[in-house]
């Protein structure tokens, strides 16, 4: 009985939801506001189950351990946080809002040494996997590789093919003339800048156009899924 | 505005939205109630992951990372569910737990439970909890639990209690599940159903140490691809494809590219990574959540197709009315 | 004590930037070298916009999107700013929408700020900034609610978007409203670019507020991401060259095994991780012999007793 | 940690940290108090610090040199060592900061939404009805959302995943969180297969080079997706072209391959070169927020 109200009450929400595909109406708006208010609940016990509790409030005071293990120490200086938090609510107060800014500084100040700390780790590796060999060192095409001892597999992977020349230099033709797209201060005159520029925005839109399609299977397949909840499970769950 | 007359071409490339939208809904809804096996040559990240779950040894369990919830259900609990078949289907045993969502392990047991009764149906044993598998729970910390594991699998999955036929609660490392299990490197493949990066902290912590296997969401599996190349995946199956390419797989079977074409079983996939691998058909359910929305996901992009095709109609045909006149 | 596991060409190439943008800042600083931007059609679309809803007498609405507060925020702040300054003399209404609390709250004082610098603060109202839910798909319900309930004449998505932007957009369109979108989301990217009517790619988003101020420290900033761009460029140039004539003209004669160079048996083909821009990019790990260190060990704490494998929940654990 | 002859940590069962508490908390509030007196021409210099000295730690932890084979229990050797000690300790400390900031900040949204909604109900403005709802559904989650929490947290011994050992609170909470909100996530979600249908329909016009070739990449990666489109051209080129010759030249014509391809050929470079441009637009902006160079706008 439980399983059976829990189910109609999630297809009535469905419903209206998917209602403001018509237009925005007075059922999309009830449900609207039901889903904005139990978010904000939701985020106000999550808050404390998953953030301050964990992150903070146990650290500070500490955790008993079960039987046998020594459980964990408290630190009390995570109390400082507490007023560096605090101060973001001056940002209502007309004389010391100033003061908001301080909690916001800190936050920000982390992510800015954070770019600097994973800079290299984050792009060196894609650099490196950027620079292709363009020459080629073997046949047209890489060959089969059925029944190939493991070093003769290996060798296949170190040879170059024509064919893979031939993406590789594509490759590397899209990569530069996209990066040159986006030169922002230099006033492109001559022929082959512009050239590369011009070339460099029509590659990239067959990269935006590939994500598009491949994003697609994704979308639809839950909305399949919303149809078999409503249309399949919903009519069997109801009968029974 | 007036409208002057409109022609069948103007009148397709001005449809209303909510025309497009109800066909959606008809359409996507209609092909679900449709039987059809649409014939696929699956994908061999797909088949790679098959041939894994095919031919594990019986007698080591598979640890199951179950971190999806109903938001991503109807790519991941297709997923999900052929997961359990196959598995079940070989009598191979497993440990499930959740790393990334509260919410994931009770979304698992309700798959579990549903499929256990499909098995009754079909005149089978159900799976059972201690005997066949453990269901090990959530664990918050998903980057902690995957070091854990790493540097000792018994205390990453200390305290942790299944409840034993006879109706008591007992550790889980009594279970004859866990039996010869030492650490990570006992475990033939770890599975991860997902439709977040836990996948990535999965790679980072625990690559090389134990074999792993991706099922994700089809927003994920391009960027998933370069691992499976890399071999740091041992098989991937992305999105509905995926399932239907593994329930599809399940159906009919695989067969390594060394093994020679049983004329009996002609649609069964190739394997070029075991090439003698040859694995029959599964008893059982074998088509199901993967094939009834996979039909629906043609109607869908073929609704797709037609739109854009009707879209641009009438600027060909006014193009072309330009250059007459 | 050493750079194995980052590399020294690592720490040498990011200082390299670093350094780039800071003595472009600084020379910009004192006006010199060239002051040029490329056309943007996105942005000098922003008054259109505004001009547009203010003769339909209806609101703007603002997107940060949904991402925590950084610098992607911040910029979008910035642009708003810039939005906000042109809405502001008009007294064309305003709805930012806010999916963050940090985020909220440097929206909200800066605002108000750019109505005070106006010289208009009696227009600005505290509830058109507002944070409306930091769950996506709350959040998306409600803004979709908002543009459609107040009939927005002007849309503006800039920042951190995901799966929730074509809801945004589909909405907005569905009211006819002007549409100026940027994500460095490059996944959501193609979706705006199909449903908006104007869109800044890559890093035009943070061309944007240089673009718009032409304040000499971010026009000198670009100038030095345009430079560490040609780096890069270089980079993959060099690259190509110096691999292809390895991996055609040369054999390798031995590999790095745990830290280790090792001579070959017979020489083979150079495979990619063969090259030395592969020795470049990816230090080896440590040899065995310089990877263990001794030290002398202090006391354990209380903690720490027993199994210690559960590191305490600050300092000291691994 | 024990740097400074101070006790920094205690025993949970410890009664003296209440006290060590108070102290740490009146000494912080009254730090605040201090910084609200600042003359205002200091203001920028203060956030700034703060700022610039939260950014640092990332900034060091990169580039000091990093101490080889730590072990939890080692003393460390010198100077530079005990920096690199010191910065590889605080990391499970620091990471968390930025989390627990916003978390504290959340009161503000919460403010806000109230302010909204009260505001709204007070002065019976248009569709007050709604604000009532929105704040009574946010009460009712909140009330429960803790009664299933604490119920939880004092029993630890109760197996509550296990749908027998349920009370009113576990079924009221699973109903407003499972039933209610997780499904209204999936409709939101999903509600995007249409929205992508009807941009699609409306927008992917040839009118432009540019919208023609995003266009044709976009239906050959769609029709790829299909299984029954990929079977004929595998059918037409592998099995009736190449008489089932897997590795024949005219095998990389099937839309598999040809998706791989552009994928791996164009949609790979283009986008990376894309996230160059973007990694170093936010390095620079870091940059610029590290040091406080921004004027105007936020850093105003």
């Amino acid at each position: 009985m439980y399983e059976k109200i829990k189910l109609l009450i999630g297809a009535v929400a469905t419903i209206g939801l998917y209602s403001v595909l018509y237009r925005e109406n007075k059922f999309y708006r009830f449900v609207e506001h039901m889903f904005l208010g139990l978010a904000a609940g939701y985020t106000l016990v999550a808050v404390w189950k998953e953030t301050l509790k964990v992150q903070w409030w146990d650290r500070m005071v500490g955790t008993a351990g079960d039987a046998g293990s020594p459980g964990t120490p408290g630190f009390w200086a995570f109390m400082f946080l507490l007023p560096i938090g605090m101060m973001g609510y001056m940002v209502f107060n007309k004389k010391h809002n100033w003061m908001s800014r301080i909690p916001i500084g800190i936050i920000l100040g982390f992510w800015s040494g954070q770019q600097v700390q994973i800079f290299w780790s984050k792009w060196g590796g894609q650099l490196f996997n950027s620079m292709k060999p363009l020459i080629p060192t073997g046949g047209a095409f890489v060959p089969s590789t059925d029944g190939l001892t493991p070093e003769q597999m290996a060798e296949v992977g170190r040879t170059v093919y024509v064919s893979q020349a031939v993406n590789n230099i594509i490759f590397t033709v899209t990569i530069l003339s996209v990066l040159s797209y986006f030169f922002f201060s230099f006033e492109l005159k001559n022929k082959f800048m512009l050239g590369m520029n011009k070339t460099g925005r029509w590659l990239l839109m067959i990269g935006l156009g590939a994500i598009f399609g491949s994003t697609v299977m994704a979308r639809f397949a839950l909305e399949i899924d919303r149809m078999s909840f409503i249309f399949v499970e919903l009519v069997k769950a109801l009968r029974t | 505005m007036s409208q002057p007359e409109r022609n069948w071409v103007e009148k397709l490339s001005g449809a209303k939205p909510t025309t497009l939208y109800m066909l959606l809904i008809v359409v996507s809804a209609i092909f679900l109630f449709i039987k059809y096996q649409i014939p696929v040559k699956p994908d061999p990240e797909s088949v790679d992951l098959y041939a894994r779950l095919a031919t594990l040894p019986k007698d080591r369990p598979v640890l199951v990372q179950s971190d999806w919830t109903n938001s991503s259900r109807g790519e991941s609990a297709g997923q999900f569910e052929a997961l359990m078949r196959i598995l079940m289907d070989n009598e191979i045993k497993f440990v499930i737990y959740s790393a990334a969502d509260p919410q994931a392990p009770q979304v698992a047991r309700n798959v579990i439970r549903f499929i256990n009764e499909e098995r009754k149906a079909e005149g089978k044993a159900p799976y059972k909890v201690w005997e066949n598998y453990l269901d090990c729970g959530y664990f918050p910390n998903a980057e902690g639990m995957g070091q854990a594991m790493k540097a000792n699998l018994r205390n990453a999955f200390s305290n942790k209690k299944n409840r034993k036929p006879d109706g008591t609660d007992a550790d889980i490392w009594e279970s004859p599940v866990l039996a010869g299990v030492k650490s990570i490197k006992d475990i033939p493949l770890l599975v991860n159903v997902t439709a977040s990066a836990t996948i990535d902290v999965l790679i980072e912590r625990l690559g090389g140490q134990v074999n792993l296997g991706l099922m994700c969401t089809g927003v994920m599996s391009p960027q998933m691809v370069p691992y499976y190349a890399s071999g740091q995946l041992k098989g991937l199956s992305g999105g509905l494809k995926g399932v239907y390419d593994l329930e599809w797989m399940m159906n009919y079977g695989i067969r390594g590219d060394q093994v020679p074409n049983d004329p009996s079983l002609p649609n069964r996939a190739v394997c070029k990574s075991n090439s003698t691998i040859d694995v029959k058909p599964l008893q059982g359910t074998t088509f199901s959540r993967g094939a009834s929305y996979y039909l629906s996901l043609h109607a869908a992009l073929t609704l797709m197709i037609l739109a854009v095709v009707a879209g641009n109609l009438s600027l060909i045909s006014a193009r072309i009315k330009a250059r007459k006149g | 004590m050493q750079y194995y596991d980052k590399g020294w060409f690592g720490v040498l190439a990011t200082v390299l930037v670093v350094g780039f943008i800071l003595v472009m800042i600084q020379r910009a600083k004192r006006h010199e070298g060239n002051l040029f931007i490329r056309r943007i059609a996105g942005l000098n679309a922003i008054d259109e916009a505004i001009g547009r809803a203010t003769e339909m007498g209806r609101p703007v609405v603002m997107v940060p999107g949904i991402g925590g507060l950084d610098a992607i925020a911040v910029q979008a702040i910035n642009i708003f700013a810039k939005v906000c300054q042109t809405a502001a003399r008009f007294a064309t209404p305003i709805k930012l929408c806010c999916a963050d609390p940090a985020v909220y709250a440097v929206a909200q004082e800066t605002i108000r700020d750019v109505y005070q610098r106006e010289g208009v603060i009696e227009r600005f109202e505290t509830d058109s900034v507002q944070f409306v839910s930091d769950r996506q798909f709350a959040f998306a319900a409600g803004v979709a609610g908002i543009i459609q309930r107040e009939k927005v004449a002007a849309a503006f998505f800039l920042g951190a978007f995901f799966a929730e932007s074509l809801i945004f957009a589909e909405s907005a369109n569905a009211m006819g409203a002007i549409q100026i979108a940027g994500s460095t989301q490059t996944t959501q990217t193609p979706f705006f670019v199909a449903a908006c009517d104007y869109v800044l790619i890559g890093d035009e988003y943070y061309a944007a507020s240089a673009y718009l101020t032409r304040e000499p420290i971010l026009i000198g900033s670009l100038l030095g991401q345009d430079y560490s761009k040609i780096f890069f460029a270089a980079l993959i140039t060099l690259g190509f060259i110096t691999v292809s004539c390895e991996r055609s003209f040369t054999k390798a004669t031995g590999e790095f095994k745990e830290g280790k160079w090792v001579a070959l048996e017979k020489e083979r083909t150079k495979g990619p991780g063969d090259t030395f821009m592969s020795m470049w990019f990816n230090p080896q790990s440590i040899p065995e012999a310089e990877s263990k260190v001794e030290r002398p060990q202090r006391e354990k704490n209380w903690w720490e007793e027993g199994g210690g494998d559960a590191a305490p929940a600050a300092g000291g654990g691994e | 940690m024990n740097l400074l002859a101070l006790q920094w940590s205690f025993r949970p069962e410890d009664s003296t940290k209440w006290t060590y508490l108070i102290v740490a908390a009146i000494i912080g509030f009254a730090f605040m108090f201090a910084l609200s007196r600042v003359p205002t021409r200091m203001r920028r210099v203060v956030v700034g610090t703060f700022t610039f000295l939260s950014g640092l730690f990332y900034v060091l932890l990169y580039i000091w040199p990093q101490p080889i084979d730590k072990k939890p229990l080692d003393i460390p050797q010198g100077p530079v060592e005990s920096v690199g000690f010191l910065l590889q300790d605080m990391v499970p400390v620091v990471k968390d900061f930025t989390s627990i900031l916003t978390a504290f900040l959340l009161g503000l949204g919460v403010y806000s939404l109230l302010r909204v909604h009260i505001g709204r109900v007070a002065r019976r403005q248009r569709d007050w009805q709604y604000s009532g709802l929105l704040l009574l559904c946010m009460a009712t989650m909140l009330t429960i959302g803790y009664w299933d929490f604490f119920m939880q947290s004092a029993n630890k011994a109760v197996d509550y995943s296990d749908r027998a050992n349920w009370t009113t609170a576990q079924y009221g909470f699973d109903l407003l969180f499972d039933g209610m909100l997780q499904q209204m996530d999936a409709a939101m979600f999903s509600i995007i297969a249409f929205f992508i249908l009807s941009a699609a329909y409306r927008a992917f016009r040839i009118r432009s080079i540019e919208a023609t070739i995003m266009l044709g990449t976009a239906l050959i990666l769609m029709l790829s997706l299909m299984g029954i489109a990929s079977y004929f051209t595998d059918w037409l080129f592998v099995q009736k072209l190449a008489g089932g010759n897997a590795n024949a030249f005219v095998g990389n014509f099937t839309l598999a391959e040809i998706s791989n391809w552009i994928k791996n050929n164009f949609q790979v470079p283009s986008l990376r070169a894309m996230e160059f441009g973007i990694g170093i637009g936010a390095l620079a902006m870091g940059l610029r927020i590290w040091l406080s160079l921004e004027r105007g706008g936020v850093s105003a």
